[in-house]
């Protein structure tokens, strides 16, 4: 395949170096941009993010940090309202626990605590997600708990196109965006249009339409649920598969207008089941949409376990491809 | 920057003007809740006027400040109306955070007075982050923090002590040890009861003053922000004081007995300003009278402004959950 | 009323006493219980609790700490490995933030990581909820967080009764058990039945049975709905009101036993909306009885704001109990 | 007891042996990891041998130990079996965890051995309160508390200091300082380098000591363990050692240079020990290869029991996530 000049090529890319790559652009950009976190400078990010990025953009932009979680979230925080306008990533969600009093209680809170006369905006990332056998406690998935709280955006890119241009809305936006990467996804490839220079942080987006059930799913698990549906198809049954990409505030209105063509539902989400984000859409198709469901609603979601170490037994407690299947299966042949 | 202090009449009057003002405005504030004009949690900030005011008489218009929930003092110090504040405890749309924040979040763009914090502790990373945020951005400002004894304890502290040092930031922070968190002695409460020493471990140059003295208290506070301003380091501040009312509003003060209350309350700040000045005929009786009726005068203004203003409409609940844009 | 010598007479006592002779007797019973939080021995407890108590069962069965939420939780847990029964008191669920990672990274792990070589029996206890203009910080209801992890059990007593009694199986437990008082509780008075001695600490209790609508909740809305049940009895409503009790593992079979004989239900929920365990319920319910429903499910929680501190605003934000009546009343009459 | 280390033939031996097995079980895992035998996060130990084979050789059987995610070494010191730790790298149900835990959380209730803890400072405050519940169950007991350089940026380093000491607790804490949290260097990490001096802001006692030096880490350890039976309170030793690979199997090491590896490899603690011990005549050529070959021996049979070993059946995945009783 070949290009004009004038037409740039589609190029192929990690989610990992999209995720550099903008970055980049955002600290390039404008200079009240810079990012913070543990060990993104002279290591070059836990999973290899931010690589290179220190020596091209100085050691002030790419800022290396203690291990003191509550101390550079919570400074982040003060150096947004200062006027900065920091990311600050937390190495995985694991850690942001030690964080938590910051986010919940000063980044999501002081605009409204203090009537509006400031705006924390700022974005925080953090990696997420079971898979690569770290066991208990490094393999959460709490997004859901974050999408929990008022005054937070969150925001889940899957794609890479996601994770190419999510972060500069987010970094637009005036309040705290939370963006999850699913550390399953760095290493996934694919094609970049160069003819999307901008996505929203509003929308869920239909990524592979059908008309025989909806399935439902945002950031890893979204390619076990595509192929899910390439398995279905061969059964004869058309999924439709949605992206949340924003976990809060939740864009229900594509989600009611699928279900309400396709009037079964399955969610797929690699949260503990009990009060993951899955249970919000499935009461929120209950509470705005319930006549037009003819099925129950289906979850496919992690089993209630600490992540074990062993491969098998991981592999057991998350939500896989044939269990999508079988649960989509038989919602729609009535079982 | 002169780190000198003179004490001529203007000054002496300025500082008992201002400790006073927030004597009296506390006093007032625990008439109202009484009467149930002020609810929620309320921290009154009789006997440690000193501190707040000694240590922001040495700030200029663009240091920053960061608060606790015993924050009047602070927030009156720095200049922060008492009818917006006044409104604030009453809940009124004229408040200075709409009602929204109560006494425990009072929050002024104006003062750069980054917030009243429920949390103990809650306020020290934030800090690091404005004095950051300003040095990244070429601001010649200096970040006063406040925070209590209790504060010392948690982990926050030690972090935010650590990043302030190796990131060279002009933090000051001002510890209003109290002796007491809640109910908790000090000396119950941490193995080194010395919390200036404790700076050692961070590299942060420290000095503990009388928090009863306002003088000495300002002194302090100018020597430490010049040294702050010539090093680019941050300095802890530890504010020897002592509150004389009980914890909160819902406090019996078991833990303590009322002979080390009388103690202290002999060296109440204001009090002494006051007598040293008229001692050293700096002040007159009748000056002293003027200015009680001053301040009587500006917190009747306060109470009817308060009680005048009206509430935030319900259809409003949800504003400035998400904010639409930065405030400039 | 006078009662023989050999019957025990009911007594009248506050929710806030019940949890004092709770301890009180817990303490009493085993050397191995002790208390420990912040300012509950010199200053009785910020909700006076435990008044008293110190000088009663001395200072080392009732330890004051220092401010070190991660610290002393995590030295309950610490401790509870080594064979005692601690009591670790959070003041309040807004301070459980800085201790979450103990809770969530260690107590609740370490019995499946270590492949149940240890067990973590202990208890947390804290006030939780909002509803006296505490503001933003201090009105928190994340107990929904709590019930979202494997490995903890999650109580919510709302009952003068279950004050009382629910502390001892909790620490009779062989797991971290955490308990949720609601601050709005404390002054309530009931009288207690003195031949009740015990409570479990697993099933869901009808506090009043209905056959037209059930309406499930749990802790400090339980009064509020179970008042909004009365009105709806003047329009000849009979509403069922369920106490989860439990938040984790939650009594489904109980609330589907309900909803199946009444086809409606209300799920009242202090918590935020979004993500609230509400929606857990929700999804349970149609998950498991979808069949069952003659009508969506609806909810009365909290509006997603931080928590105001005027009176006014931080009414308008909880759920009252006429937007219960209000809920109910729509879907009996098929609004 | 004596403080006192006699490093006669049969200690000598015991100390090369000691730090020889975890040398070679580390390479061996090494290899498991390249062959993806063992996956997950693995941190390895060596040049660090030292400081867990000295520490523990001045352990009681009745002494708990809370460890870090690099804790191979720390575990087969305490005398965990080699076969059941292989097994548990490798996931299996033979694993001394049944292979839930893996590299990162190896536990043993025989051993009083807390765990691994993949949260950098998770174990601090456990051990406070490990050392609480032996206290006050009348235990004669010390636990040790193994944690790394970057452990010491953490809010939970400071109130764990401050409980052990402020409660008077038997914690032995030993700061692993290999100069370096991952990437980040430890000058870079805390305004105050010195880890040792920092347990004066908790009035804890402490002693920096070389962690290439076995002797030197069991006196030291003998010298404050004694100190900690006989004051009842904690003591921090920092034990300045270094590792030779890379963080974790994920690691470009672009935050050191070559040299400085082998500067320090110069001071490899085996062969230090090894050398000293043929130099003092108290260990024969033939005798380590004997050593050596029993090692090898060991470690084959371990890879063999791995290999053996079993899966925990899948029906069996939520066990132990809620316990039915407390294990005795
Ligand atoms: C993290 C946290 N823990 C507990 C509390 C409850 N609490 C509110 S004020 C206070 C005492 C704080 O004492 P100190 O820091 O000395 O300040 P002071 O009240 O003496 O001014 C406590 C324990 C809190 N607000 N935040
Ligand atoms: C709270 C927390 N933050 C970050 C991490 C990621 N992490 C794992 S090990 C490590 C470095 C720890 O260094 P140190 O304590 O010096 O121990 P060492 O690895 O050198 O033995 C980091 C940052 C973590 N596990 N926990
Ligand atoms: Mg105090
Ligand atoms: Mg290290």
């Amino acid at each position: 395949m070949s290009a004009s000049a004038s037409v740039p090529m589609p190029q192929a890319m990690t989610y990992r170096e999209a995720c550099k790559q903008a970055i980049r652009a955002a600290i390039i950009a404008d200079p009240r941009v810079f990012l913070m976190g543990e060990d993104v400078a002279r290591y070059g990010g836990c999973y290899a993010v931010t690589k290179g990025l220190a020596g091209e953009l100085g050691e002030e932009r790419i800022r290396d940090t203690p291990l003191s979680e509550v101390g550079f979230v919570g400074a982040g925080i003060g150096a947004a309202i200062a006027g900065m306008r920091p990311i600050i990533e937390i190495m995985t969600v694991n850690f942001s626990l030690l964080a938590l009093d910051q986010i919940v209680n000063n980044a999501a809170t002081i605009a409204h605590m203090s009537g509006g006369q400031f705006a924390v905006p700022l974005v925080i990332s953090m990696s997420t997600g079971a898979g690569r056998q770290l066991a208990a406690q490094h393999s959460h998935s709490l997004e859901g708990w974050y999408a929990h709280i008022p005054g937070l955006k969150v925001l889940a890119p899957a794609t890479v196109e996601d994770a190419r241009h999510m972060l500069q809305p987010a970094l637009d936006d005036p309040n705290p965006v939370l963006i999850f990467e699913h550390v399953m996804l760095y290493n996934r490839e694919d094609v970049l249009d160069p003819n999307v220079t901008e996505v929203d942080i509003v929308s869920a987006k239909i990524r592979r339409p059908g008309r025989d059930i909806t399935l439902v799913t945002y950031g890893g698990s979204l390619f076990k649920t595509l192929e899910a549906a390439t398995a279905l198809q061969q059964d004869g049954i058309e999924a439709e598969v949605i992206d949340l990409r924003v976990l809060r505030p939740l864009d229900m209105a594509t989600v009611i207008a699928s279900v309400a063509r396709t009037r079964r539902l399955v969610i797929v989400d690699e949260g503990w089941k009990s009060g993951s984000l899955s249970a919000e859409i499935a009461t929120r198709v209950v509470e705005e949409a319930f006549f037009e469901l003819d099925a129950p609603i289906r979850r496919v979601c992690a089993r209630e376990v600490p992540i074990p170490y062993a491969a098998h037994l991981e592999q057991a407690a998350l939500p896989q491809t044939a269990a999508i299947v079988a649960a989509a299966r038989g919602l729609v042949r009535g079982a | 920057m002169t780190e000198k202090v003179h004490l001529d009449h203007a000054h002496g009057r300025s500082l008992l003007t201002s400790m006073l003002r927030i004597r009296r405005f506390e006093e007032k504030c625990f008439e109202l809740y009484q009467s149930e004009k002020i609810r929620g949690f309320m921290h009154l900030y009789d006997g440690e006027e000193a501190v707040s005011v000694g240590i922001i008489a040495a700030l200029r218009p663009e240091d920053a400040i960061v608060a606790t929930y015993r924050e009047h003092g602070q927030a009156l110090a720095r200049g922060i109306g008492m009818d917006a504040l006044m409104a604030e405890l009453y809940g009124k749309q004229q408040g200075c955070c709409r009602g929204r924040g109560g006494s425990m979040h009072v929050f002024s763009r104006a003062a750069r007075f980054y917030g009243g914090n429920a949390i103990v502790a809650g306020g020290l990373p934030l800090a690091v982050g404005i004095a950051m945020g300003d040095k990244m951005q070429g601001r010649n400002a200096v970040t006063a923090c406040f925070f209590g004894d209790g504060a010392v304890d948690e982990g926050a502290f030690h972090e935010s002590m650590n990043l302030a040092s190796l990131w060279n930031l002009p933090v000051l922070f001002v510890c209003e040890n109290n002796l007491y968190a809640m109910g908790m002695a000090l000396e119950r409460a941490e193995a080194e009861t010395d919390i200036a020493r404790k700076a050692a471990g961070y590299r942060v140059a420290s000095e503990a003053v009388d928090g009863m003295n306002v003088v000495a208290a300002e002194v302090a506070a100018r020597r430490a922000i010049a040294q702050i301003r010539e090093t680019g380091k941050p300095f802890l501040l530890e504010c020897r004081t002592y509150r004389f009312r009980a914890h909160s509003m819902f406090d019996a003060q078991l833990y303590r007995s009322k002979e080390e209350i009388e103690t202290w309350r002999k060296k109440d700040p204001v009090q002494q300003l006051q007598s040293w000045l008229q001692q050293a005929g700096l002040l007159h009786a009748d000056e002293i009278a003027r200015i009680e009726a001053d301040i009587a005068a500006e917190i009747d203004a306060a109470v009817a402004f308060a009680e005048a203003g009206t509430w935030e409409p319900v259809e409003d609940l949800e504003r400035f959950t998400l904010m639409d844009k930065v405030p400039q």
